[in-house]
């Protein structure tokens, strides 16, 4: 195959952005959600380091620090969901997403 | 004397008295009537003081006050007093009393004395302003009180009386208001001196345009019509006035109603010269309608007040037939002045003694009512000369002056209309004397079934004969109407140099 | 002086001759495979040392001569106790290695290896002489850290895979106590990175080269900021390697050997290794950031080798962690954490506003200097009262009773 | 290139096993591991400084974070699974999964990315230092707040059934605390 | 002792001066009422002579003295006073006759509770007179004219609490009012046409030659002004209300309805006489005579003692309007003073009658009055030879012989002529039948029963009237023609009337006779009976006592017409103009209405749907929000996917 590292690396992090796609379809249980959909960010995070290691003028670092901030980000928003999924674990004694519809306060 | 303001005196004395009874709380009902009694009186003695301080041979306006008042819309607080004016104010100056005295009784309350000074002021405010603007606004107050008293103290149908009454009116007014509205716009003033110039040399309606002149014409029409009931607007009065209370019904038949013709005189003629002179022949035959249809219809009434209002609007029309019958001839070549002249003298004779002997019949039906506890019908009477023959003579002289004797003030100015209608259109004086005729039969059927026959219905029982203060309410009445009916001459001098002067307005523009 | 004396130098010889053997590929795979095992053996063989020192030490000051029975096996002779460790580490390899049965196979055997080899990962950026570094990478600090953070993970395996109550709470609290005290290690050696400009490990300890009037090393630990920075940093490296006054995790009176109830053998002896190997990595981070790594502390010391002065100042900061643990009685799990938060945190936050405040007046010259390092003292001062103050609101004042 | 296929293949498998795993605490982990995989192709990228970060962010505190909710939150029996839920589930993830990555593999082979070799360019962490701290030094403020604000609120909203730490939200809203959340609208 | 025109207002001015002084006495004061006005009145016949003897000094002269009244703009209304051997006859006939009649009636009203009244009005009414005959400008004429009319109403009505009474007084009213509205319109008319309505002012007045010739239309305005004059006189269209006035005391009926009022009509057609043109004549000659015929007929078929004298009354002023109408004004004047004496007379003495039977006053129950009450019938008989015309003796015959004479002459027709002469017969014959009703035969009524005959101050006056139309008739013989000539300067008696006188004479005799054969001979027994008339022709008699059904014929006609003007006005004011206003109030009410449902249905209503759709199109897609993440994530899965293929296969460049 004819495909240059690059495409490797896009290819490496849609794979891994499906994977983290079909887990969080897949599964029920609501971290497993969420560790799919950080596993999706992560896919991001592929993406831009191969873009910028590949990319036309690596040294404006530009990508390095976006995933710098994208892992900053990605953390405060796995401490929130992980501290959701507690407070409905409270009230519901069970953290499967489907049952966690209820919309109202 | 000149430097007291007179006119302005004159307007705000009854006002002043309104307000200080309004707030004159603790009083008692008699001092509350005299307070009443005595600020009335004091528009007659001012009224007087006018009188000395007039001279006849100036025709145009005297003692006149004029403030400007509102600059954007130019208008000016004029206050003027020519012959035409002082008549009526003198009028009102003697109604006035004697109304308040004539519903002596009911003026025990305070809320009374005050609407019956309002409605007095608001009269006097009419009669003697120049400026359309707070012409108006006495022309509209005065439907105020008129509507409290009615409702308050009338009969029992009051309340639909007076609602109609206001109603009617105050439709009628708007028109007028739309109209003068337009003047203003085309003219830029309100002044009546300088309209009746714009008017005399026909600018205003070329101001206003050929159609806007016929519309605004016609709109001012409506509303003195409305008022000075013209024949077919007319609906309104004889409910009113039999709903009225006496001293009220006194005091709209005789003054209320000239406020019409007076708006006639004042504003329609010399505002719009052409105009009337186009829809005189409607006009007259309008005003025929009143003099006839106005005195059959009294035949038919059994309720004396309903019948009384009839035979006011029989005399009223009588006054605007004249004015109507000058306005037709005007610009005719043969027109022979002396006969627009005496039509014009006549019209506001006319329109003084009507007042006088409209006032003193109401005043005698109110004595009737009292006796009778309330019911003043045709046939509840019978033989009240027997038992009142004071009264009885009192209310003939009344009732003959307003039949037009001779010998009595009725007559005279009866005698100048047709004098002057028969000079300007013989075919007219023919038919309104059917109105003469007409007020002599139910004027007659009225004294023969209530006064003459054998003592009947409440005359049965004690029919006490006129004491003091209904006497001091007819008197001085009954005494005007003879001297007057003697010597004209007392009332003509005043308006003589005004009416020839009048008579530059026969040659049209 | 001579900075690439033939001591110097001598380790980097020998490796380039023995790698010299191998093809250019693999040359650089040797090199760095002999750089490892250097120094895992040292850091065993230090390991094995450091238990018998410790108890020596404990026993000294407890006034009790401890271990000296065990000598070399099968004769008399007790070389002052030195055979103990060798007797230890037979022991605990012959012990039966025993694994509960609803415990989870895989992570209970895992956890120990794991927790090992994270410990030992970080030995890669610590300088331990001029040139003897085993990678030198631009962002060392951050990496230690990032090794350092695994071993939380490691805990949390061995807590959980044991299937036990009381070994989970365990887990947890050690779990607790770690992430606790990351916080002010980090942030204590934030001023040093930001003062010597860069996160590599050989720029920090070059940085503190040189003498001031010859005589005052410049290490960081000489500063206002370096010192408050050090102390913090000695405070939560003994917590953050459950050492002394905070190893609540195995002590006695808590729940048993905490997540570590479970292992036994051979397991229990790495978990042991690998709590050794992190307290010496922490000590030897402590010295490379604040007593100048491989610096002489006089400059006419400076001929003796790098790595001898980085053994001697890591030998010490090792006996003072051995001191601690044998006089200060052992923290509460609630007074632990408050001193964590409540204290040395925003102390070590004060301390950073000082270093910065330290870096911006650097070109202050002459008689100011002095000024300005008073100023710092002083802003590190207040708080440190104020902040100890609080801390000890409540409480009653301690009685010191000497043993008579 | 056979660093980076093995890195991604390492990496993808603990990923597909931490999907798959039925033991919550052991999916965790082998996560954990694909975390530290990734870590490795940022090594191999060039990028240490984003690996360290990687490696200190995910496998030291948000790996342990996932682990105390996963260990927080044991239903009191164990989840009944109901097998065709799941099927139909997995069936439909499959499904989206496959086309989504349809979708990329299209892409990414069609579009004509330029295969420079160029050498692999490296950053020094005093640039990335200045680059921060320079043009970025809102984001970097922002994201700072961010992550205060984010761990404040979730240590709000997992406290336990104890009042939440602090001024109590319904002081706040000036009711007497523990009445239950009632939206003013449907009155009982 | 010539009086000065000035002065002439003083005539009437007495009178008046008594009526205030009666109206202001206290009530039951009958007695100073009663002596103020026949003291007044006396004064004023005294004056009266006096003017007599001015005015004949120079007959032919029209002394007059004008004075304004009030002026008016360009010119003045002025009034004045004439002083003409007309008006100084008139005034001294009006003031003799008026204080005979005050002293009769201060007898017969004696017993009346409120007598001052009635003097009071009579005095008025003498003033009004006296005013309207002096008057020398129309105007004035027609002030007194309606003063007249009031004090007749007052009088006619006195009894007011009769009910009677009070309808005859206000139906005299009303029909007198109708003729006034015509001399009205006749005056206004000169006025304008002349611009003054004096009389004679130096040449200015109206009947000034000058002016005279110049005058447009007078016959209109003379017929106008004969309009008023037919409904004071009381001429054929408006002479029902002269029976009714009978209502009245008989006093009353004496002075107003015999002598002086009625006579009023004549006096102002003979003022005015040179103002009628002879189109006006004519008509005016008719209608005389028609009244005349009329008046004897429904005289005959009386059976009220007063209602027969008052159609006597209105066929003389048939006869006097005829003699105006056939040209010769002196014959009526001279006609009109000797009927006033002898109709005076009648009345008075039909007055004691009833005065004496006790206020009885139908014919049938009367009779056999001759023997009590000698004096009443011996002045009653010469009253009546006077009117029926018993030739000679009576001034009646001459004044009577001097309008047939006139009418004889004149030369349109003789229709009047022959008129008059079977009037002149059928005058004898009900004379004849009331005297012979009243006093022959014995009484039928027990009212008659019991008369006697009354106290001087009743008989008194009956005894001077009777001696003056004895000797009245001297003064207009055709020998010696004096008030003719008096009156009239140019007057030229004709000779060769005896042809005519003695027809007339034979006429009288036949018309005596016939009375007599029918009443005098068989008087009827009892009141009951059958009127003889009546047995002969029962209808026409009937016809006639209904006064030929005037009254119902007027009330039909012009009664039902005013009532349904009445009506209809009435209706048109209650239904037509305030239907108006009401229908423009529910149209105010329905725009109202509309408005509000315009707005309800339309307006609102469709904002309602509008916001009812919102709402169900905002419930549908919150149904969206299932709350299931996962669902959401598939959501965007397939959206990124669909929008990929919707690029690719739509984007393309």
């Amino acid at each position: 195959m004819s495909l240059s590292s690059l495409q490797l690396c896009l290819l490496f992090s849609s794979a891994l952005f499906c994977l983290g796609l079909m887990a969080a379809l897949s599964r029920s249980n609501t971290i497993l959600v969420l560790l799919g959909v950080e596993l999706m960010l992560n896919a991001a995070n592929v993406n831009f380091i191969a873009f910028w290691r590949y990319g036309p003028n690596p040294e404006a670092a530009t990508g390095v620090v976006f995933v710098l901030f994208a892992i900053a980000v990605a953390a405060a928003e796995a401490a929130v969901g992980l501290a959701l999924v507690i407070a409905i674990y409270r009230h519901q004694k069970n953290i499967r997403l489907q049952e966690a519809t209820r919309l109202k306060g | 004397m000149s430097g007291l303001p007179l006119l302005s005196a004159l307007v705000i004395a009854p006002w002043a008295g309104a307000a200080l009874l309004a707030l004159l709380r603790g009083a008692s009902p008699r001092t509350c009537r005299l307070v009443a009694l005595a600020f009335s009186l004091s528009t007659l003695v001012l009224a007087a003081l006018a009188l000395a301080a007039f001279d006849p041979a100036r025709t145009t306006p005297q003692l006149v006050e004029r403030h400007v008042w509102i600059t954007a819309l130019n208008v000016h607080y004029h206050l003027g007093l020519d012959g035409l004016s002082l008549v009526l104010v003198l009028l009102t100056g003697v109604i006035g009393p004697v109304a308040l005295m004539a519903s002596w009784r009911t003026a025990r309350s305070r809320l009374f004395g005050a609407l019956l000074l309002a409605l007095q002021g608001s009269a006097l405010g009419v009669f003697l302003a120049l400026d359309f603007f707070h012409w108006f606004l006495f022309w509209e107050l005065s439907l105020v009180p008129a509507f409290f008293l009615i409702k308050l103290w009338g009969g029992t149908g009051a309340t639909r009386a007076a609602y109609q009454f206001v109603v009617y009116t105050i439709s009628g007014s708007a028109f007028m208001l739309v109209a003068f509205a337009a003047i203003f716009a085309a003219t830029g003033s309100l002044d009546f001196q300088q309209l009746a110039q714009l008017g005399a040399d026909g600018s205003l309606a070329a101001k206003l345009g050929v159609d806007g002149a016929r519309l605004v014409f016609l709109g001012v029409l409506l509303g003195l019509a409305v008022k000075a009931p013209l024949w077919p607007l007319h609906t309104w009065l004889p409910s009113t006035y039999a709903e009225a209370p006496t001293g009220v019904s006194m005091f709209l038949t005789a003054v209320m109603s000239k406020m019409g013709v007076y708006g006639f005189l004042r504003i329609l003629w010399p505002l719009f010269p052409q105009q009337l002179h186009d829809s005189a022949p409607w006009l007259l035959l309008l005003a025929l309608g009143g003099v006839v249809l106005g005195a059959w219809a009294a035949l038919r009434q059994t309720d004396l007040k309903r019948m009384l209002a009839y035979s006011s609007l029989n005399h009223v029309s009588y006054c605007l037939l004249a004015l109507f019958a000058v306005a037709h001839a005007t610009g005719r070549p043969g027109l022979s002045s002396e006969a627009a002249t005496a039509a014009l003298a006549g019209t506001i004779l006319q329109m003084f003694n009507h007042g006088l002997s409209a006032a003193a019949l109401f005043c005698c039906i109110g004595v009737l009512e009292s006796r009778a506890g309330g019911k003043r019908g045709l046939h509840d009477f019978g033989g009240v000369r027997t038992a009142a023959p004071i009264f009885a003579g009192l209310c003939g002289v009344a009732l003959f002056s307003s039949l037009g004797l001779p010998g009595l003030n009725g007559f005279v100015g009866e005698f100048l209309i047709f004098r002057g209608v028969f000079g300007l259109n013989p075919g007219v004086a023919a038919v309104a004397c059917l109105g003469l005729l007409g007020t002599a039969m139910f004027l007659l059927t009225f004294w023969q079934r209530v006064f003459h026959g054998p003592r009947g219905g409440a005359a049965t029982v004690a029919f006490g004969d006129v004491r003091g203060i209904e006497l001091a309410s007819l008197a001085p009445l009954v005494v005007l109407m003879i001297a007057l009916g003697v010597a004209p001459q007392l009332l003509l001098r005043l308006i003589n140099p005004l009416v020839t002067s009048w008579a530059g307005h026969l040659v049209l523009p | 002086m001579n900075a690439d004396s033939i001591l110097e130098r001598g380790p980097l010889l020998v490796r380039d001759w023995l790698v010299s053997f191998l093809p250019e590929p693999a040359r650089w795979l040797a090199g760095s495979l002999l750089a490892i095992t250097a120094v895992i053996v040292a850091f065993a063989s230090l390991f094995a040392l450091l238990t018998l020192i410790e108890r020596k030490v404990l026993a000294r000051v407890q006034n009790r001569p401890g271990p000296n029975r065990v000598g070399i096996p099968l004769t008399k002779i007790r070389l002052f106790g030195l055979g103990q460790p060798l007797a230890d580490g037979i022991k605990m390899l012959t012990k039966e290695d025993i694994v509960p049965r609803s415990a989870d196979r895989v992570l209970h055997f895992l956890a120990p290896v794991a927790l090992l080899a994270f410990a030992i990962l970080t030995f890669a950026v610590i300088p331990f002489g001029r040139h003897l570094v085993p990678v030198e990478l631009e962002a060392g600090v951050l990496y230690f850290f990032a090794a350092g953070a695994a071993t939380e993970l490691a805990v949390f395996m061995a807590g959980w895979a044991s299937r036990n109550k009381y070994s989970l709470l365990a887990a947890m609290r050690a779990l607790a106590q770690l992430i606790s005290y990351e916080l002010p290690l980090l942030l204590s050696v934030v001023p040093v990175v930001m003062l010597a400009g860069t996160l590599s490990t050989t720029g920090i300890v070059e940085r503190q080269g040189g003498w001031t009037f010859g005589l005052l090393p410049q290490w960081h630990v000489f500063t206002p900021w370096g010192a408050a920075g050090f102390a913090i940093f000695f405070v939560a490296a003994l917590a953050e390697s459950n050492r002394s006054p905070f190893d609540l995790p195995e002590a006695e009176s808590e729940l048993i050997a905490g997540h570590l109830t479970e292992y036994s053998g051979f397991k229990y002896a790495l978990f042991f290794m690998a709590e050794y190997f992190g307290m010496c990595a922490l000590c030897g981070m402590g010295v490379t950031l604040f007593l100048g790594g491989w610096q002489a502390p006089l400059s006419f010391l400076a001929f003796i080798p790098s790595y001898i002065w980085f053994g001697a100042k890591l030998m010490t900061l090792l006996l003072a962690f051995m001191w601690v643990r044998a006089t200060l009685p052992r923290l509460r799990i609630d007074q632990l954490t408050r001193l964590a938060w409540k204290f040395l945190v925003p102390l070590a936050l004060v301390n950073l506003g000082v270093a910065a405040f330290w870096s911006l007046s650097a070109d202050w010259t002459g008689a100011v200097r002095l000024t300005r390092w008073l100023i710092a003292a002083m802003l590190l001062a207040g708080p440190f009262v104020l902040l100890g103050r609080k801390l000890t609101a409540g409480l009653a004042p301690r009685i010191y009773r000497y043993a008579t | 290139m056979m660093a980076l296929i093995l890195i991604a293949l390492v990496t993808l498998a603990s990923a597909a096993a931490a999907m798959l795993l039925r033991n919550l605490i052991h999916s965790a982990l082998l996560l954990t591991a694909s975390w530290a995989g990734l870590a490795a192709f940022y090594l191999w990228a060039g990028a240490e400084f984003v690996a360290f970060a990687q490696v200190l962010v995910y496998v030291g505190a948000i790996s342990m974070v996932v682990l105390f909710a996963v260990l927080l939150t044991r239903p009191p029996q164990p989840m009944p699974v109901t097998p065709p839920n799941t099927l139909g589930r997995a069936l439909v993830a499959l499904i989206t999964g496959g086309a989504v990555l349809g979708v990329f593999i299209g892409a990414i082979v069609s579009s004509p990315l330029p295969a420079t070799a160029a050498p692999a360019p490296t950053v020094s962490v005093k640039q990335l230092g200045l680059e921060l701290a320079g043009r970025h030094a809102g984001a970097l403020l922002i994201v700072g707040a961010l992550l205060t604000v984010a761990l404040l609120g979730a240590v709000v909203l997992a406290a336990t059934d104890r009042e939440p730490v602090g001024a109590s939200l319904d002081d706040v809203r000036g009711r007497p605390p523990g009445t239950p959340l009632q939206k003013s609208g449907d009155a009982p | 002792m010539s009086l000065s025109v000035q002065l002439l207002w003083l005539i009437p001015a007495l009178p008046l001066l008594a009526a205030v002084v009666g109206t202001l006495a206290p009530r039951g004061e009958f007695k100073l009422s009663a002596s103020t006005a026949i003291a007044a009145l006396t004064l004023s016949f005294l004056l009266s002579c006096g003017a007599l003897i001015t005015a004949l000094a120079d007959p032919s002269a029209h002394l007059t003295s004008n004075f304004t009244w009030f002026d008016l703009g360009h010119g003045a209304v002025r009034l004045g006073w004439l002083l003409d051997p007309l008006t100084a006859l008139m005034c001294v006939m009006v003031t003799f006759v008026g204080l005979l009649i005050f002293v009769f009636s201060t007898g017969y009203m004696r017993d009346d509770a409120n007598a001052k009244q009635f003097f009071c009005f009579l005095s008025l009414f003498a003033a009004a007179m006296l005013g309207l005959i002096i008057a020398n400008s129309l105007l004035l004429l027609f002030v007194c004219w309606e003063l007249v009319g009031l004090a007749s109403y007052l009088l006619i009505g006195f009894w007011f609490h009769k009910p009677e009474a009070a309808a005859a007084a206000k139906k005299a009213f009303i029909t007198t009012r109708i003729g006034d509205l015509g001399l009205l319109l006749g005056l206004l008319w000169l006025y304008d046409s002349t611009g003054t309505l004096l009389l004679y002012d130096e040449g200015q007045g109206v009947l000034d030659p000058v002016v005279l010739a110049g005058l447009g239309g007078s016959t209109a305005i003379g017929l106008l002004i004969f309009c008023g004059a037919v409904g004071k006189s009381g001429q054929f269209p408006l002479h029902v209300w002269l029976p009714d006035a009978m209502e009245g005391p008989t006093p009353v009926s004496a002075l107003i309805h015999a002598a002086t009022m009625v006579a009023a009509g004549v006096f102002l057609m003979a003022r005015v006489f040179p103002l009628l043109t002879p189109d006006a004549l004519i008509v005016i000659a008719f209608t005389g005579a028609i009244t005349a015929l009329l008046g004897a007929l429904i005289a005959c078929a009386q059976s009220d003692l007063k209602r027969i004298l008052a159609f006597s009354t209105v066929s003389q002023l048939g006869y006097m309007m005829l003699a105006i109408g056939v040209g010769s004004w002196v014959a009526a004047i001279f006609h009109l003073l000797t009927h006033a004496f002898f109709k005076a007379l009648l009345f008075l003495g039909a007055g004691s009658v009833i005065h004496a039977a006790h206020h009885e006053q139908d014919i049938r129950a009367l009779g056999g009055l001759r023997g009590p009450m000698k004096t009443t019938f011996v002045t009653f008989a010469i009253g009546m030879m006077a009117l029926a015309g018993v030739p000679f003796l009576f001034s009646g015959f001459w004044s009577k012989e001097a309008v047939l004479h006139a009418a004889h002459g004149w030369g349109f027709s003789q229709i009047p002529f022959y008129a008059g002469l079977v009037a002149v017969v059928l005058t004898a014959f009900y004379m004849t039948r009331l005297v012979a009703e009243v006093f022959f035969g014995h009484p039928r009524g027990n009212g008659a029963a019991h008369a006697h005959e009354n106290t001087a101050a009743m008989t008194l006056p009956l005894g001077l009237l009777a001696a003056c139309t004895i000797l009245l008739g001297a003064i207009g013989t055709p020998w010696w023609p004096w008030l003719q000539r008096t009156l009239d300067p140019e007057f030229l008696s004709e000779p060769g009337g005896a042809g005519l006188m003695a027809t007339s004479i034979v006429l009288v005799a036949l018309g005596l006779g016939a009375g007599w054969a029918l009443y005098g001979r068989k008087l009827r027994q009892k009141s009951a009976a059958a009127d003889p008339l009546a047995v002969i022709a029962p209808r026409a008699f009937a016809f006639l006592a209904a006064r030929m059904k005037f009254d119902k014929l007027y009330a039909a006609t012009f009664g039902r017409l005013s009532d349904t003007l009445a009506a209809c006005a009435d209706a048109l004011d209650r239904h037509v103009w305030d239907g108006v206003v009401r229908l423009l109030a529910r149209l105010g009410r329905f725009t109202g209405l509309v408005n509000r449902e315009a707005d309800e249905e339309g307006l609102n209503a469709g904002f309602d749907a509008t916001s009812e759709s919102i709402r169900a199109t905002a419930k549908a897609y919150s149904r969206a929000h299932t709350g299931d993440a996962h669902g959401y994530l598939l959501m965007i899965a397939f959206g990124f996917v669909v929008l990929v293929f919707a690029v690719l296969v739509g984007g393309g460049r």
